[in-house]
């Protein structure tokens, strides 16, 4: 099989105007930060981002936002980049709260085929407007629907040429469900080794989700 | 009191609550003291919902792959494992969070609690307060029992936007140690110093005096 | 911390005449065999089993089977079990099929705090009966509900005595969702380590869903 | 033919579809034989639904800790992965299977399928077939043309308890290749020896010849 390793300015050739991209990392921790200074050199404009927070200042998502190519952005918490918000009060920018839970099984449910699911988070809140609820043994529960996009940017530790990938510490967060969930799906990793190097029963993400890799 | 020893006392009560093996999730603020003053021989496991259980302090030599849910440099204890996201919120939605310790805006006598925005305010997002609200076995609320002009934080029905319905159990103040009941506050423990005059004028909602009321100490 | 680690005698102890209890493995594969030798022995009856499979003839909740303790299976196959098929025809035992994606699914489910999901799979066919039909996007789901359990058991290559444990090849499959969705969670390991000997980035089910520890 | 040649022109073809990359799941019977007649340079990459991508055959010393979905011992490719029934229904259900090859008692030109009870027989339940036919991006059926009744097996509309409706994009028989198409089964490629007549005959459903039908070969 052929080596999944590529450029970054192939894997960034992949990002077009308009996209909707995942970005994993909390915080900016599991962000594939090089990604970032390629998607901002590179100017592509008019992005809805799906990713857990807006980064902090000056790392992660919250480059893109600083540098005006984000449209709508996805979030669970946008507190640590005032500029989002200030973005959001003069209309430049949308953003979509969503808690934090929901927001990334929503991801797993746009890769695992699953059309929806119930939870409890957000009943009885503004988090319901527009949803349908459903009892369900006398509980009440929001049905939450799959978030899909059209390419996900996720950071790893180390792959093997076919794909596979494992992540250290925190990093983890959102990177293995988006890995899932985007119809082109690119890695940033630290270090590439070959197939057989990485045990088999420890790949965190098989490598059949990941699409490309780019060595950092 | 000053501010500093009344947040001393709630979080030192707080502490109190648990018992060994108990998985506990801290929110930023006031509850992430708490991990300070859990008393000794009482071993909890601190979830971080980014990704991990045995939340630790930083080694000295920050690593950047291990932050907290405020991506600060975090440690992890001996025994503790890192998950993915989905890991991580699945257990706190599956009931695998024995407590939840958060701070709050207004908390009312349903166990209702608003502490996620203020309309017309900066609105920083929900982050997982939401899920943790409603997916930890028991909640307990950190705050002051009055805001900074007085006002009461414990209400009949909360007035700001809600962050969950009927979630919280417990609520620890500098006033005292209240539980969320059908009949409202029930005040079981009264801080030094205050008197239960004192408790009911700074309190909007019901509240019941437990018969048998003690003094929330704090050692 | 205490360990979790337990003796077979008291672990077996847990289970008790009409429980339901997910017994993890796939054609006994990573089965907690001896949990089903002592369960024999005991002599527990009228149990609701979950588990992928009936086992095969001789091993794995097979064994629960011919020893006439089971009330009811619920599964995704008992093809490879005849007694499983005569018994469900002689009316002394009753087994409910479900989609093998879908019982896992309901099973995680149970364990997540989600009210229940939806699947395309069984849309139009028997498994369709009963069950509400949801339509997202122009597509057609069943929505399935959570599966829980009194007991699970599950089976582990290795633990440290906090109940961190890994898996070793195939034996993985339905275990570590039961591991999340039972009251009460014990695990059958080959090998005992003391905490930190398991790299925390691999560890396949986190010791805080897991209650007990036997040694086989 | 004999049963044994035709099952080889069906596992034979059918292993033609396939390009490098590729990640397929094989049913149990017949379409397990594909994996040993995929072409040389093509390297597809076999899903085992009961948790791992990279399915080889079985190592000379089983290893009990590593089978197959039919429970038997198998072996794992260099690079392939484990992982838990979850993910792996993740897998097949959120289209990350590019192909599905199972048998069938029916299957009709509605591309329903038919193929896991017949009623008042031993029933041995769906296993992990629904999933798999609702959730691979490209569904084959191999099958012989008609049952050993001489029956077939192509239907208009298919008679058993269906595994799932409108899943089947491509089957392969004894008789041919046929897509199934909006307008019926597409008849693209007639096996040697075989004439278009004689797939009408054996074929119930509408059947559509397409203009540029070709000999199916088996190299």
């Amino acid at each position: 099989m052929n080596s999944k390793v590529t450029s970054l300015e192939h894997a960034m050739s992949l990002v077009h105007d308009g996209m909707t991209v995942m970005v994993g990392g909390f915080m900016a921790c599991g962000t594939p930060e090089l990604f970032m200074d390629a998607l901002v050199e590179k100017g592509v404009k008019d992005l809805t981002i799906i990713c857990n927070d807006g980064g902090l200042p000056g790392r992660g998502v919250a480059k893109l936002v600083s540098n005006s190519q984000v449209k709508k952005l996805i979030a669970s918490h946008v507190g640590m980049t005032p500029e989002v918000g200030q973005r959001m009060n003069l209309g430049t920018m949308a953003v979509e709260l969503i808690p934090q839970g929901t927001l990334v099984e929503r991801i797993r449910c746009g890769g695992a085929g699953i059309g929806g699911f119930l939870t409890p988070t957000g009943f009885g809140t503004v988090v319901q407007e527009g949803k349908q609820v459903i009892e369900v043994g006398g509980k009440s529960y929001l049905l939450e629907l799959p978030l899909r996009a059209d390419i996900a940017l996720i950071g790893g530790h180390k792959a093997d040429t076919m794909g596979n990938l494992i992540y250290r510490r925190a990093m983890r967060n959102f990177n293995p469900p988006m890995a899932t969930a985007a119809d082109t799906v690119i890695a940033l990793v630290r270090e590439v080794v070959e197939p057989g190097e990485i045990d088999p029963d420890f790949v965190h993400t098989p490598g059949i989700f990941i699409d490309y890799i780019v060595k950092a | 009191m000053d501010a500093k020893a009344r947040r001393e006392l709630i979080v030192r009560r707080i502490a109190r609550e648990f018992k060994s093996g108990d998985v506990v999730n801290l929110g930023i603020g006031m509850p992430t003291q708490v991990a300070n003053h859990v008393p000794e021989g009482v071993t909890v496991l601190l979830q971080s919902e980014n990704g991990f259980i045995g939340l630790a302090p930083a080694p000295a030599e920050p690593d950047w792959d291990l932050v907290n849910a405020g991506g600060a440099p975090a440690g992890i204890i001996t025994g503790g494992c890192f998950f993915d996201s989905c890991t991580s919120f699945g257990i706190i939605r599956g009931g695998h969070v024995d407590y939840t310790v958060l701070g709050t805006l207004e908390v009312d006598q349903h166990g209702s609690i608003a502490n996620w925005m203020v309309p017309g305010k900066m609105v920083p997002g929900m982050g997982g307060a939401m899920d943790l609200l409603t997916g930890a076995r028991k909640v307990i609320v950190a705050t002051d029992h009055v805001t900074k002009d007085g006002a009461p934080k414990l209400l009949e029905r909360c007035r700001l936007p809600l962050t969950a319905v009927s979630a919280v159990d417990i609520i620890v103040t500098d006033m005292g140690y209240f539980e969320v009941t059908p009949d409202g506050f029930l005040l079981k423990e009264i801080a030094p110093g205050v008197t239960v005059d004192e408790v009911k004028a700074a309190t909007a909602g019901n509240l019941v005096i437990s018969p048998e009321l003690k003094e929330m100490t704090a050692p």
